[in-house]
């Protein structure tokens, strides 16, 4: 049988909710069975229980874990995260978690990680950071200054922060793509070894598996699908991964959301 | 208090299954909650041969409800049996194993297979997946299709046959009646309905398939009306669902007629609906002094 | 920009209607709208004579949905006529008149009397109410009883006919043809679907008609489907409907093919429903730059 | 065309909304439109907005007005009255109203009301008998001592108030209608002429229908029949109503609530 790895389902209590920039929020729950479960790039199925006439969980990244806690960053784009917005501190959520495979955390003296994030995918990527024994650079892009989240947070790690904007409100103007790549194509000593990590939008995805295939580098991609179930069984998430000669659709949600870039099967991603 | 009822000559432990495509191949809500405490574990759709399924997007949110178009992607046959199988059996209840094929002759090499595996519960027959070109509703909605495969998988099996119908006909006593003369065991009664969603930002339906089938509570009304039509036209015993989210739904779908009932949609969003649909069963027959299930089946009062 | 639309030589100022049933007969919500703003007003089923309708209750509430059995309760034509004729004549938005008959000969008569009373904006065959014995659904899931009862209305009037297709058919765009074929300037997409609650405490089916139809919400994704597989076998406009609260909802409608839209159940809870629709698609159509509101019938891009 | 009674969709603020007795609960709601326009006997029809699943507006009688307010006394028997009794002020309701063809206010120097109320319908009965030019009695009834609801406001009125209880726990042990029938009894001067007036569950209007037609007292009825729209369009609350050698259904939320007894076609009713 198939390895399939722990979760658990809590009610979690609201610690805190609070707007961050803009349209983003940032969420902190107490779940004491599921905190010391997280890994990075792992994400939460969130039941949002007042939501009216929705009935699916929505999937969250985690981005930090504290103690009995973990929190989430989301921006409010449609109906569930507009409710999510406007709960408060001791109200409940039914939340599934730990869930998917995540990044693999950089053995120490191995790797040096690139991480490559936009918007929300910044999120997803803070645990890695923490976690990782050696210190990278986090490429994070946006289309303006309030979609660059938690910068001082990846600085504060000791971490480098190379934002891009495109509309140049903040950091450099244009995609997060150029100033990893000017990166990459800087000389570098032979002893320094990188691989790229990133979550964000398709393209970005997309983008960041070019680099990886052009600079033969490994990566790995938290790839972005629609999920019902969030635990395997419907098989809603599925992307196509290579299979031999051919292809054969995995489950975002089970297999993934962290695939290596050289797994998948691009000519079948949209 | 006796929970347990039979769907041909299995016996399962109380009425409470869940529905085909809705709890993949047990395994991965066994992270959850305890299989062994359901009526039986029913598994997603196979085939003889693996099969790919659909492209995404394969779901969308609706009101009460969703859309789905999987696809029916699968292992096939022998995939199942290898990757599935030895946890299935090794379950304390019963597995029944929905099945299809795109021409009767498949149905009935897939019924032999399953036949030949041994320690199988029941073959539920699904005739009415609306998502793919061949092999689905068009069974279904066909009584002469619907009556050579039934009566095709009766002679490659001695399993319990349980024909799923399709909910999309003008008269669902006549196709139960065509299924119960076939030969089939029992009924399961209803898949999700035909329906679609089309982004207006984009212009696009929501999902890659264009249509797909709904489900969830949405249903639940046009399910339990289903169930009772062809209640009164059949003997064989029937298996409810369509939107069950709690204890009073199964009721309700007991005694419109059920025998038994599957939680579908539900598991999706609280994967512990099937026990809390058990407890409250229970609570139920408790509360009301009833000590057999099988005495709610049918026992709608529809004197006027 | 044009917001109007014609359904056959009818023309609205607007497509955005009520439905049958679900508004009276137009002055009860003048209470609380201007009724002046809608495409047109469209009232409960009439036939020739008055009707009791069906005993009570009437009416369940489901999720995101209710199930009605009123039983077609109304004053007959004459009654109409006295009582309710003056005021909806005295609107500038055309009034469309929702008729039903037992009997082939019965439709005829009405669409007969009401060509004669003339000033009536169009005549809309029920031929899909679920919730009486003769003349309801009976019509509109027998394609040879469809075909005459078009045919014979056709005759009787010069009005513009729209045919309220039966939801509850595997394929629903023969039935459309078939309506078109015999002269049908419209068509009106979709009623309501046989369902059933039961009360479980009190084991009696919440509505002492035991079956009623299914609207609201809940139904939007299977009524969208209807009316996306009709448009595609017709020529004539659709009158969208099912479940429609939201603007965004009507223009899905209008994307899969209706030229039309009528709110329904949305009325019961929020009879300010219409207007908003009317509001929110001027401006889903200034956000997008949509100078023709006929340019989104049928716009959904189905190309894999 | 038919008359119809005026109503205004406002969205009404909750000013209060605290528990009472048991399961019972009074919601005050600022409603400056609606309130100066209610009549003894009418009610509003309310959406209760954060209710999930369930799409229709609830009834409930106009127990008290005041100002820019009017109340309401509401017992929680389902989803929908659990939900509003966990709403606080400030919160916001969509209400219709005032609905309903009401109670008959009687003229200065005109009937003694005699009110029969059981549960809930003591609501229906208090503005009839605040304005009521003549005090009468209110004969009230209910399963237990928590469902004796606002004696103290009609004793305030300067109203008489007989109390029964079905387990005796207060006032008269039996049915409302035992002190009712006794009142009737006992011989009374000719000038005092009685009017009886009535809001409960079914079986009590009937027996009190019962009461008029024995004693040939004029008697009003308000009858409890399920609504939907609640504004006369979709002709769900309908109860049988004599016309002429027949009868005809007519609808409680237009028609109604408030009935003549002598009109009520009771053969027909449930
Ligand atoms: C593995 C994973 C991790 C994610 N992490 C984050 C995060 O850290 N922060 C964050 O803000 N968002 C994250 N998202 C996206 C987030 O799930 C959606 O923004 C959210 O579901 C939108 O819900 P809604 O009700 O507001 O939107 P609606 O559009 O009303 O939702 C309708 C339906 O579409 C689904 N949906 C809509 N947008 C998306 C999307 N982009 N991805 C997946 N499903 C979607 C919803 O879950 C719901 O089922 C993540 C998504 C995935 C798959
Ligand atoms: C004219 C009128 C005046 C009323 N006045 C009061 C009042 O002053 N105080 C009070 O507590 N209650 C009153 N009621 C009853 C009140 O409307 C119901 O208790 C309430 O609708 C129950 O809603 P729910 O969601 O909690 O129950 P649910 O059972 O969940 O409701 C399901 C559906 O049934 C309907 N329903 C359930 N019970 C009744 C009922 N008894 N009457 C009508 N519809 C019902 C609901 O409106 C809803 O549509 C009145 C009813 C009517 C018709
Ligand atoms: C995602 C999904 C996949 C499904 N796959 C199958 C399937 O493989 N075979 C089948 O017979 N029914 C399938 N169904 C239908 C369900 O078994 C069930 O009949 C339907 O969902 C109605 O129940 P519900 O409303 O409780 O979900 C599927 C339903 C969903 C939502
Ligand atoms: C209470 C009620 C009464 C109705 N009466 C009629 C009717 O008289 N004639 C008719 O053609 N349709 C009737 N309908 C169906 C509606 O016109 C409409 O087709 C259906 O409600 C779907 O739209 P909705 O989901 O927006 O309500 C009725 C529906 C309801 C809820
Ligand atoms: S979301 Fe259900 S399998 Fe991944
Ligand atoms: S509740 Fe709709 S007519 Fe009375």
């Amino acid at each position: 049988m198939e390895h399939l790895p722990r979760m658990l389902e809590q009610t979690a209590i609201i610690v805190s909710n609070k707007r961050d920039t803009d349209s983003y929020f940032r969420l902190v729950l107490r779940a004491p069975q599921i905190a010391p479960l997280i890994q990075p790039g792992q994400f939460a199925h969130v039941r949002i229980l007042p939501l009216k006439e929705a009935l699916l969980r929505r999937p969250f990244s985690i981005f930090q874990v504290a103690g009995d806690t973990f929190s989430i960053l989301y921006k409010t784009v449609g109906k569930g995260t507009d409710v999510l917005s406007r709960m408060s501190a001791g109200e409940e959520l039914s939340v599934i978690a730990p869930l998917g495979h995540g990044f693999t955390v950089p053995p120490v003296g191995g790797e040096i990680p690139l991480l490559v994030a936009g918007g929300y995918g910044m999120a997803a990527m803070f645990l890695l950071a923490q976690r990782s024994p050696q210190k990278g650079i986090v490429f994070v892009g946006g289309r303006r200054r309030v979609d660059i989240l938690c910068e001082q947070e990846f600085a504060a790690l000791g971490w480098e922060v190379r934002a891009t904007t495109e509309d140049g409100s903040h950091g450099e103007k244009g995609l997060v793509t150029q100033p990893l790549l000017a990166e990459l194509r800087t000389p570098h000593s032979a002893l320094r070894t990188f691989k790229l990590f990133a979550c964000g939008p398709t393209p970005l995805l997309k983008a960041v598996g070019k680099l990886a295939e052009d600079f033969n580098l490994p990566a790995e991609l938290s790839m972005d699908e629609h999920m019902c179930c969030g635990t395997g069984v419907c098989l809603t998430c599925v992307i196509p991964v290579k299979a031999g000669e051919s292809w054969e659709y995995q489950r975002t949600c089970t297999e993934g959301p962290v695939f290596d870039s050289r797994q998948i099967f691009w000519e079948g991603v949209k | 208090m006796n929970l347990s009822v039979k769907i041909g000559k299995l016996t399962m432990p109380n009425p409470v299954t869940v529905a085909s495509g809705t709890f993949g191949y047990g395994a991965e809500y066994a992270r959850l909650i305890d299989l062994n405490q359901l009526g039986a574990v029913t598994v997603k759709g196979i085939r003889l041969n693996p099969v790919t399924g659909n492209p995404t997007p394969r779901t969308a949110e609706t009101t009460s409800g969703m859309l789905n178009a999987i696809g029916l992607q699968g292992p096939g046959v022998d995939g199942f049996i290898k990757k599935y199988w030895p946890f299935l059996k090794s379950l304390e209840v019963p597995t029944i194993i929905n099945i299809w094929g795109t021409t009767v002759e498949e149905y009935a090499e897939v019924a032999r297979r399953f036949d030949a595996l041994g320690g199988v519960g029941a073959l539920e027959l699904n005739v009415s997946c609306p998502n793919i070109k061949a092999g689905g509703a068009q069974f279904g909605t066909d009584s002469t299709l619907l009556a050579q495969v039934v009566t095709a998988c009766r002679q490659a099996t001695t399993l319990p046959l349980i024909t799923k119908l399709s909910p999309n006909v003008p008269n669902i006593a006549l196709f139960a009646k065509v299924a119960e003369d076939a030969g089939s065991d029992a009924l399961a009664i209803t898949n999700s309905f035909p329906a679609m969603a089309i982004d207006i930002q984009t212009r696009r339906p929501k999902l890659a398939n264009l249509t797909g089938g709904l489900t969830g509570p949405a249903i639940k009304p046009i399910a339990i009306k289903l169930v009772w039509e062809a209640a009164k036209a059949v003997k064989i015993p029937i298996i409810g669902m369509g939107g069950i989210q709690h204890a009073d739904d199964a009721i309700e779908f007991l005694m419109a007629g059920a025998t038994a009932v599957a939680v579908g949609t539900a598991n999706f969003y609280e994967p512990q609906t099937p026990l809390q649909v058990i407890a409250g069963l229970r609570e139920f027959m408790l509360r009301k002094k009833i000590h057999d299930v099988r005495e709610l089946t049918g026992s709608v009062q529809t004197a006027k």
